[in-house]
């Protein structure tokens, strides 16, 4: 066994989220290193796939964040990217998947700051929830039952 | 001869339609030669949902062709027309009621759809209350649970109207995204695939629960997404011609209290 | 045959003592009004097996997922793992038709190439079948020639015979030494005459006839009438007790690979497609021919019997109202 | 396998103080597929550049992770080195140790193990890599330029000045717009039509420049570099060619009781009329609503009298195709008419204006030739009112921005009318003076200090008519907001300017952004003012939103350069970085079913349709077709793709899987906290 470290995966747009990071990183602001960031186009690239693939890999929380309104780089990628995960949130919530382990967010080029601050609320979040266990059983569940159609 | 009959050799006739969805016996049926109307059932009280058929490659490339329509028939109709898949031209729409009518455009078959519309899915709405209203863990032993019954057969995605695609994303290969196999996360992964993929689409015809060896009621998924999609955008699927797809239309207003 | 009387209260006692032996039971139990094979851990969990379970009894020997092999580590570390051999077990509750299936399965999957993983369940699993008291609509077998009281694939077989309890048919050896532990339970019976408590589903069609048509319909008109509702799902084969085919996939992570054999269905379309992008059978018309003729045909050329026995549940379980029955009527009369 | 260079780098103290470097690069060393990998202080540097070059080389690398600063910042630098060293560029990706590492986490253990990760989330995605060339599109050299008046024409002359040809569509009969109408101009008071009409006819003769009047255009297609428009030429029912200007027909037309527009109805034309003396082409046109023939069905004067037999009763409306690489809009706008103002009036007492007709008073060309006269009984007015803000920073009027030029425009009217009516009293009426600009504010006071205009500052809530008089009751807030009443002869208002009537209809054609004014909207509101978010299509002028001339002009210019600069080049490259429809085996030819359910999500309008056909021509299907011209590549059209039919160059499926799934642990192998 070893010791619980909150693994966080982000996926952010290269515009704004992306370069707020890097503004972070020029402004030298520090946050603790649990966080890989996927870049992405434009969050409107983000497939609801990709959210259910992060948990698959391990992920304990997935942070999902692009520009503000109004201010995406393609106009309005991020307006769709926000009525997909509104669909996304109410299905995952509905099928009992652990939503709190998903933050959407707006972070623009400028908010080094919010960058780090929203990397410090979800690692200390996550780590009150502890590992992301639950997704991968599923992946043995109903695996070698002979007999079986029922295995829950 | 009933008026349903008659409607049907009538399009054989001065239509040219070359294949008539129907039921015989209280199951589907493909009239394909005038005569076979005969063997129609005149009165239809049956819920299955024809349009299906129109998506079925040997009926698909047929240039013309007539369907029996009941309420989510023609909700379907109307949205495979909205995503382009079929045409008035090329598919002659009778209402599957006491007193059968030839719609010639599908506005017409929109206005009976306002005329007629009913809400049909309370019973599916209070267990769709009742399952948001556990806790989160019940929840997922509850759809553990059911999915865990599945089998794979797809039988959901053959009977749906709206799952037409000539390659669905569960056969894409590079990548492989959903697990083919049917162990829980194959399964969990294809059915909220397939939800995603309804949403805003869903006419809510619950045939895909209704198909299912397993009894699975699936339509559960696709009703809460239903009801999001009503009270987040104000959407619905089916009721209207050239309506927006609920994920390719945005409103700058739209609900954002969830994003940080 | 050696017949043997259990009495109605017995009958419990007798299947939990088969679970108290450490064996697995794997029987019909009920789940939103249908009954499905499971394994039980108790007798009283188990449903009535007078009505036909939605799906037949072949996930006990085929399960719809199961790891053919498995490795764990990287490179020179990997460590190859075989799949656990099968546990004994009994399977109760089968009806004839479905044993009969069974059977049919064994055959398929032992007398050319032995496929260790199914063979090892059969070895080690002692069939019940119960014959039928009463038939649904769906019903064939005596179209087939079989009847609701075949012993066929049975190692042993009940027989209710209402009042008077059930009638113990012992058809095998197997079934004989399961019995052996049991057998205080059970009066000695003999020359009882069952066919008094079967159901009598009605025959549909000639059998004899469709033999004789069988190699002459290939190119006939019906194909097209008789699939034109089809809409290419899985369910009437993965219900089927005599659907064999398999799909293998393989899957991986970082830590652990694995390779996976789960149903597969020739009602797909993509059963047979090819890389070129040609498919064979490229209408649902060829598909359900191909589903009819394997049944009917491929599978008495090869191993000599029938690969339907009249179950029925792929009429039950089509979505599109395909009806088997109705095909066959038509190559008879052709 | 895939050979795959791992290039670590120190950035001097900026990577290495925090991270280990070497570690990182002898890890990756380790991950399947990389064939070399190494560390070194200053990749960017040229010996830097230089080693990965050497190294793709020498071990035969068919991609590379540059583990460095943010690829925001080197990317192209390190593509370059790819491309120099033989491999396509698009081969090499960059993983962020710096902005997003190093810079932002203590050093320590876990802080080299995230490096490690993100060089091996890179690593995976590089091996999905595909390489990708630059996508060319050729470039018609032809600029559209959409208006005639002062923008269109900076705009058309600086475009037909660098060699290129231009094609201009004016509504009117004549180009020249609104500046046309003006009197003089703030803050200088030279004479509009002294310095606008020797251009108006250099566009007119300028051998680069073909004008279209009185047309309109009907559709626009395609994208930058390749659109097709179509212009609807009305019918002028007199013949260009023939037509000498000579003007006999206007003399004898019969209908002279029409409103004339440039006079803003001040004065009347004939039906068939040119719209003012000095018009460019200066030949008339028949008003066809207004003409006696075409209303009633005789008369036919005009060709009667018309000795170039020019006039044709017969034309029709025609379609023109023309073909263009870009497209300058500069529709202008337009102004709240006094109809506007129920508290003025509804527009129905004549002596109270709106600035235009002002303008058109105080013009020499004017119906009054110049003369500030009462249009009610042509007296000159003794007291005049102004009042600025009419409906312009009113909310209760629907119109919350400024308008802008009133300020300038009111100050200019107080000020001509003080130098025409010596002893009149001019009032003004205003919010606030915003006379931002260079010599604006000078002007405003030197019409206070000088000309002796009576600046109020407050609003007028009503105006009415007693004993001949104008009543023009208001506040003065400067007063302790006492209420003021003056007794005017004549009040104009400086009316809100407002988008062209037609401004909707004419961007949705041209598929571009419009604000909620029907303004239209610039791609970027600092960085691409000029140009809209349809790439090619570039604005000028007050069809932006008001603004006044010298600015309309700077920013003609600029759209002009940007025009010019598109056609620097014959061809357009653009990144690869664009969606694609997949293709598949025959008889799917694509996975795509065509529901177009994609097409509405493009903020680019680059989906269209395609039709997949066998060899005799039969329609085997349609599929969606994305327009590498058009694109950007936001990827939104990818994630709705339900069957994933659609794909994007650079970040493919492929791609961003293999670098989530690269992270893969077990978590059960965690105990927690």
């Amino acid at each position: 066994m070893q010791k619980f470290e909150p693994k966080i995966m982000a996926y952010v747009c290269n515009w704004c989220t992306y370069a707020g990071a890097d503004l972070a990183g020029t402004s030298r602001i520090k946050y603790p290193p649990n966080v890989r960031i996927v870049r992405y186009p434009c969050t409107g690239r983000i497939d609801f796939m990709f959210l259910l693939k992060a948990f698959e890999a391990g992920a304990d929380g997935v942070i999902v964040s692009g520009c503000h309104p109004n201010d995406c780089h393609y106009t309005s990628g991020n307006f769709h990217a926000r009525r997909r995960w509104m669909v996304f949130k109410e299905l995952a919530e509905f099928v009992g998947l652990d939503t709190r382990r998903i933050t959407f967010s707006w972070v623009s080029a400028a908010e080094g700051a919010k960058w780090a601050e929203l990397v410090n609320t979800v690692v200390e979040d996550i780590r009150e929830l502890g590992p992301n266990t639950e997704y991968q059983e599923l992946a043995n569940k109903g695996v070698n039952m002979p007999g079986d159609l029922l295995y829950v | 001869m009933s008026n349903l009959k008659t409607i049907i050799q009538d399009l054989f006739a001065n239509d040219n339609i070359e294949a008539f969805v129907a039921y015989k016996n209280n199951k589907p049926f493909i009239v394909r030669k005038s005569e076979d109307a005969m063997q129609v059932d005149e009165i239809d009280n049956q819920e299955f949902n024809l349009a299906v058929y129109l998506n079925k490659p040997e009926i698909k490339k047929l240039s013309k062709l007539g369907i029996l329509a009941n309420l989510s028939t023609m909700k379907a109709l109307v949205q495979l027309a909205n995503e382009n898949q079929i045409t008035s031209d090329k598919v002659k729409v009778i209402s599957a009621d006491a007193s059968p009518k030839k719609f010639e455009r599908f506005e017409e078959v929109t206005e009976y759809i306002k005329a007629n519309n009913k809400e049909t899915n309370a019973d599916l709405s209070a267990k769709v209350a009742e399952i948001k209203a556990m806790s989160r863990e019940e929840r997922r032993d509850f759809w553990n649970k059911e999915f865990s019954k599945c089998i794979k057969c797809y039988a959901c995605r053959s009977s749906c109207p709206m799952c037409y695609c000539t390659k669905c994303m569960v056969e894409a290969n590079q990548p492989q995204f959903v697990p083919v196999a049917s162990h829980a996360q194959g399964n969990f992964e294809w059915h909220f695939n397939r939800a995603m993929h309804l949403a805003g689409r869903c006419v809510g015809c619950n045939q895909c629960a209704s198909v299912c060896p397993m009894d699975i009621p699936l339509n559960l998924l696709n009703q809460q997404i239903n009801e999001t999609i009503a009270a987040q955008f104000g959407e619905t699927a089916g009721e209207e011609l050239n309506s927006n797809y609920t994920l390719s239309f945005f409103k700058e207003n739209d609900k954002e209290n969830f994003i940080r | 045959m050696q017949q043997y009387k259990l009495s109605k209260e017995k009958l419990p006692e007798f299947l939990s003592g088969i679970i108290q032996s450490g064996k697995k039971l794997y029987a019909p139990v009920e789940n939103n009004g249908s009954n499905y094979f499971a394994e039980v851990k108790e007798v009283g969990s188990i449903a009535d097996v007078g009505k036909k379970t939605k799906l037949s009894a072949k996930s006990v020997f085929f399960p719809r997922c199961e790891e053919l092999v498995k490795f764990e580590g990287n490179g020179e570390n990997t460590k190859i793992i075989e799949p656990e051999a099968a546990q004994e077990g009994i399977l109760y509750g089968i009806k004839p038709c479905d044993a009969s299936g069974m059977d049919y399965f064994k055959e398929f999957y032992t007398k050319e190439n032995t496929d260790k993983l199914i063979a090892d369940r059969f070895e080690k699993t002692t069939i019940i079948s119960c014959s039928c008291n009463e038939a649904t609509d769906t019903c064939f077998c005596t179209s087939l020639g079989s009847n609701p009281g075949s012993i066929k694939g049975s190692d042993l077989n009940l027989t209710d015979m209402g009042d008077s309890g059930f009638l113990v048919e012992v058809v095998t050896d197997k079934g004989a030494s399961l019995l052996e532990s049991y057998k205080n339970m059970m009066s000695q019976a003999s020359d009882i005459d069952k066919t008094q408590y079967l159901a009598e589903p009605q025959i549909r069609f000639d059998i004899e006839k469709v033999k004789s048509n069988i190699d002459k319909i290939y190119d006939a008109d019906f194909w097209q009438e008789e699939s034109d509702k089809c809409l290419s799902c899985a369910s009437c084969a993965f219900s089927c007790p005599t659907c064999t085919c398999f799909d293998i996939q393989d899957e991986k992570n970082p830590y652990e690979s694995r390779r996976l054999r789960l149903w597969d269905s020739c009602g797909f379309e993509l059963f047979t497609v090819h890389a070129s992008g040609h498919n064979p059978r490229e209408v649902q018309t060829e598909r359900w021919r191909h589903r009819i003729l394997h049944k009917f045909k491929y599978s008495v050329d090869t191993l000599g019997q029938l690969s339907c026995t009249g179950c029925g549940r792929c009429i039950d379980n089509c979505p599109a109202g395909m009806n088997i029955i109705d095909t066959m009527i038509k190559i008879s009369e052709a | 396998m895939s050979r795959i260079g791992v290039f670590v780098c120190h950035c001097g103290e900026n990577i290495g103080a925090t991270v280990d470097c070497a570690k990182v690069a002898e890890t990756a060393a380790k991950f399947p597929g990389v064939a070399h990998s190494i560390d070194y202080k200053y990749m960017c540097s040229d010996p830097g550049q230089t080693m990965i070059k050497d190294a793709i080389k020498e071990h035969k690398l068919d991609g590379i992770v540059v583990a460095a600063c943010s690829p925001r910042m080197h990317e192209p630098t390190f593509r370059k080195a790819a491309r120099e060293a033989g491999i396509n560029e698009f081969l090499c990706e960059m993983a962020n140790l710096r902005e997003h590492c190093s810079w932002v986490h203590a050093k320590e253990e876990s802080t080299t193990e995230k490096a490690t990760e993100l060089v091996k989330m890179l690593v995976e995605k590089v091996k999905k890599n595909k390489p990708l060339t630059h996508i060319k599109v050729p470039v018609t050299k032809t600029a559209l330029v959409i208006g005639g008046g002062i923008g269109g024409i900076q705009a058309a002359l600086d475009i037909a000045n660098c060699g290129h040809q231009v094609i201009m569509v004016e509504k009117d009969p004549s180009i020249g717009g609104h500046m046309a109408q003006l009197s003089e101009t703030f803050p200088t008071l030279d004479c509009s039509q002294c310095i606008l009409t020797p251009r108006m006819v250099e566009v007119a003769q300028h051998p680069n420049i073909k004008l279209y009047t009185y047309a309109e255009v009907e559709s626009v297609s395609g994208f930058i570099g390749n659109f097709e428009v179509k212009i609807r030429q009305k019918a002028k029912s007199v013949d260009d060619s023939t037509c000498t200007g000579c003007g006999l027909c206007m003399q004898k037309c019969p209908s002279k009781r029409i409103p004339d527009e440039f006079n803003s109805g001040l004065s009347n034309r004939t039906a068939i009329y040119v719209p003012f003396p000095q018009a460019v082409p200066n030949k008339p046109v028949i008003d066809r609503e207004h003409c006696t023939y075409f209303t009633k069905g005789k008369c036919k004067l005009c060709e009667k009298v018309c000795p170039a037999n020019a006039i044709d009763f017969t034309q029709e409306d025609t379609i023109i195709e023309e073909k263009i690489g870009a497209i300058v809009v500069a529709t202008g706008f337009d102004i709240k008419h006094t109809d506007f103002f129920p508290e003025y009036g509804y527009g129905q007492h004549p002596d109270i204006i709106d600035g235009l007709q002002f303008e058109r008073l105080a013009s020499a060309s004017g119906p009054t030739l110049g003369a500030i006269k009462r249009p009610s009984d042509g007296k000159v007015p003794e007291k005049i009112v102004f009042i600025a803000c009419s409906g312009s920073r009113d909310h209760a009027k629907g119109i919350e921005y400024c308008s802008k030029i009133c300020c300038m425009y009111t100050a200019k009217h107080a000020m001509l009318y003080k130098h025409k009516v010596h002893h009149g009293d001019a009032y003004v009426f205003y919010m606030d003076i915003r006379a931002a600009g260079k010599n604006y504010d000078e002007f405003v006071r030197r019409a206070i200090e000088e000309d002796d205009v009576k600046y109020v500052r407050g609003r007028v809530s009503k105006i009415y008519e007693k004993d001949g008089k104008l009543i023009v009751r208001g506040v003065d807030t400067l007063l302790n907001s006492e209420p003021v009443e003056v007794e005017a002869d004549m009040v104009v208002l400086a009316t809100a300017a407002v988008a062209q009537q037609k401004a909707e209809p004419l961007a949705q054609t041209m598929h571009i952004g419009y604000d909620a004014h029907n303004f239209y909207s610039e791609a970027h509101p600092k960085l691409k003012p000029v140009e809209t978010n349809t790439a090619g299509i570039m604005l000028a002028g007050a069809c932006q939103g008001p603004r006044d001339i010298p600015e309309t002009v700077a920013q003609a210019s600029g759209a002009a350069v940007k025009t010019v600069a598109l056609f620097a080049n014959d061809e357009l490259t653009r990144e690869p970085l664009v969606a694609t429809v997949n293709r598949t085996a025959p008889p799917m030819f694509s996975t795509c079913v065509g529901c177009f359910l994609c097409e509405s999500a493009c903020p680019y309008l680059a989906i269209g349709k395609e039709e997949i056909k066998d060899r005799n021509g039969n329609l085997i299907k349609t599929v969606a077709s994305i327009n590498p011209g058009l694109c950007q590549g936001c990827g939104t059209c990818v994630a709705l793709c339900r069957s994933k039919s659609i794909d994007l160059n650079g970040f493919t499926h492929q791609q961003i899987l293999s670098e989530v799934m690269s992270l893969w642990n077990r978590r059960e192998d965690y105990a927690e906290v």
